[in-house]
């Protein structure tokens, strides 16, 4: 049996080298013209699987991550990931499920205004960043999730967050503002003042 | 009786509820949870008996006296007039949405904030980066051109540097504004000199300066005369009377020993 | 065959993983008691042979590196990576936000001298490029952003930066900030010196 072709241990070295997942096409670059860097990877992909090192597809890109179950074994003595408040966990879900989002659906979605670091906890995680603002009156900024964050959950895309396509089809991702806007503002305040 | 039990019941998920109240994170959040203790499908809950069972947790919660957030406030009231028109025939049907529509509005924004909570639980169950999966811990970089410098900068980096920045530059500057209220040593003076010869009981108010046009200053004003009069009928110069609680306040020279 | 043992996996995760290489006593730590690491090594070492990736033996003890041969074609090395200090953070995000803008409207904004080497530092990055000159007396030079700036900072254009409210809301700015805000170019600096 002959070894791995030298365009495979290209790969593989480039791919090994990096913390970062690599996308096709920056994979494509480095090697000759016309190689099939698809098959490539499979080959790639087989070769380690079941080590401690497997290569997996995420955010868009192929990486080698250590193999999930070593998990805990591997945990000794490292610095803890982020824990992330309940508000923040819906902020998040909300960003990536829906984006891009704008501030005030988020706070239409959950029905409460955002509080003081949520927002910037997930910008400082790198999980989230602005996208373009809405063409509406104001121009709200919109935010929507990075490339990081799909590494960080282990998704290859958006497609792959748990139950997208479920919730779709439920017609729960569309934007529809929340019960709170169908009262107009003074109404529901001298209400809430004729009751207090 | 079964009812009974069933208050009971509820009674008691009140209770618990009610001291969670700092764990719901607004009134939509409760209002999902309230709705779980249905054990029916989102899809297909009660609105009316879940409105009153979150109107009847607001009363209790400030038999507790405890305190309530405006927004629990303002969707009460919102529930208890979508609960009126669920119950009432509409009166202008074609004015407005419907009480049906705002009924299932209200459901799919409970299914909806429903699916996020659990949209982002399961991501929290995903492998993490960092606890579950590891990436290459000594990187190697190779880029095109050798002596290139890759920066490690981040947006959020920038965004932080420009935040502070404008904090920065932005110093608060706190202006006492010089007070425009009338002081009691100025009331006193003016007392003195038109008080000369009072024989009569006169109301403090014909007194005051006529030519203020603030409200919160002829207030002032009014103040500082009466401390003023106080002062004076301390040291013997004036009487001063009230007949009634909220009369009138009234004075006149007490005239065995002239002014000074 | 049966497949890697769980203390080979382990030991394989363990080097993928570690930011230094690992010597034997360390590696021996995190595996049961009387597990042979030596000849764990060896298997592993077997098992990347001739592959893009090899285990070597290195001063501090084990690592895996890419193999030296693919060098060439990875042009590899370590490139290094550099932070920017706080003065250059500040002054790209004054050009960010308020390009173009002149060397003296960058220092009234941040109310100190901007230090030799600062924009050289941000030309050099690529992030920042000369933009025409003031068309007042002495001429002077205007600066802007590039699109590798965008690029970097993951932004669609310089309308993705978020505006003061935005970073008000987000957590990023802490005061209410003052009018003085709200003014562009000259009417800013005129206000600052006024101020100043």
């Amino acid at each position: 049996m002959t070894g791995p072709s030298f365009e495979m241990r290209l790969i593989e070295a480039l791919l090994f080298a990096s913390a970062e997942p690599l996308s096709l096409p920056a994979l494509a670059e480095r090697v000759t013209e016309g190689v099939d860097v698809r098959a490539i990877l499979a080959a790639i992909a087989e070769r380690y699987h079941g080590g401690g090192v497997e290569l997996v597809q995420v955010a868009g890109g192929y990486a080698f991550r250590t193999a999930e179950d070593l998990g805990p074994a591997l945990r000794a003595g490292r610095v803890p990931v982020r824990k992330l408040s309940r508000a923040q966990m819906e902020a998040l879900a909300i960003i990536a499920y829906h984006e891009p989002v704008t501030r005030a659906e988020i706070e239409e979605i959950r029905g409460v205004a955002l509080g003081k670091g949520i927002l910037d906890a997930l910008l400082e995680a790198g999980w989230i960043r602005p996208r373009g603002r809405r063409q509406v009156p104001g121009r709200p900024m919109q935010w929507a999730t990075t490339p990081q964050f799909l590494d960080h959950f282990g998704l290859a895309s958006r497609d792959d967050l748990p139950g997208i396509d479920d919730l779709k089809a439920a017609g729960l991702l569309e934007r529809r503002p929340g019960v709170t806007l169908a009262m107009r503002g003074e109404e529901a305040s001298e209400a809430a003042e004729r009751d207090g | 009786m079964a009812d009974d039990q069933q208050w009971e019941v509820n009674q008691a998920v009140d209770d618990r509820l009610v001291l969670q109240l700092d764990s719901f994170e607004g009134p939509i959040d409760l209002l999902l949870t309230l709705a779980r203790e249905q054990k029916v499908d989102l899809a297909r809950i009660r609105i009316v008996p879940l409105v009153e069972q979150y109107l009847a947790f607001i009363q209790q919660a400030r038999r507790m006296r405890l305190e309530l957030a405006a927004d629990y406030l303002v969707m009460a009231a919102w529930l208890a007039y979508l609960k009126s028109r669920l119950l009432l025939p509409d009166p202008q049907p074609e004015a407005e949405p419907s009480a049906t529509e705002l009924a299932d509005h209200l459901a799919f924004q409970l299914r909806r904030l429903e699916a996020m909570q659990r949209a982002g639980a399961a991501l929290l169950e995903r492998p993490r980066l960092g606890r579950d999966r590891f990436p290459r811990g000594a990187e190697e970089r190779f880029e095109p051109t050798a002596g290139e410098v890759t920066y490690d900068v981040t947006l959020y980096d920038l965004l932080r540097a420009y935040g502070q920045l404008r904090s920065r530059g932005e110093p608060a500057r706190l202006t006492i504004a010089a007070t425009r209220l009338y002081a009691v040593e100025d009331a006193l003076e003016r007392l003195r000199e038109r008080i000369g010869a009072v024989p009569e009981w006169t109301d403090l108010a014909r007194f005051l300066p006529t030519a203020i046009s603030d409200a919160m200053v002829a207030r002032s004003a009014l103040a500082s005369h009466f401390a003023a009069c106080l002062e004076l009928a301390r040291d013997g110069f004036i009487d001063v009377r009230q007949i009634q609680a909220f009369g009138a306040i009234e004075l006149r020279t007490r005239r065995q020993e002239p002014l000074p």
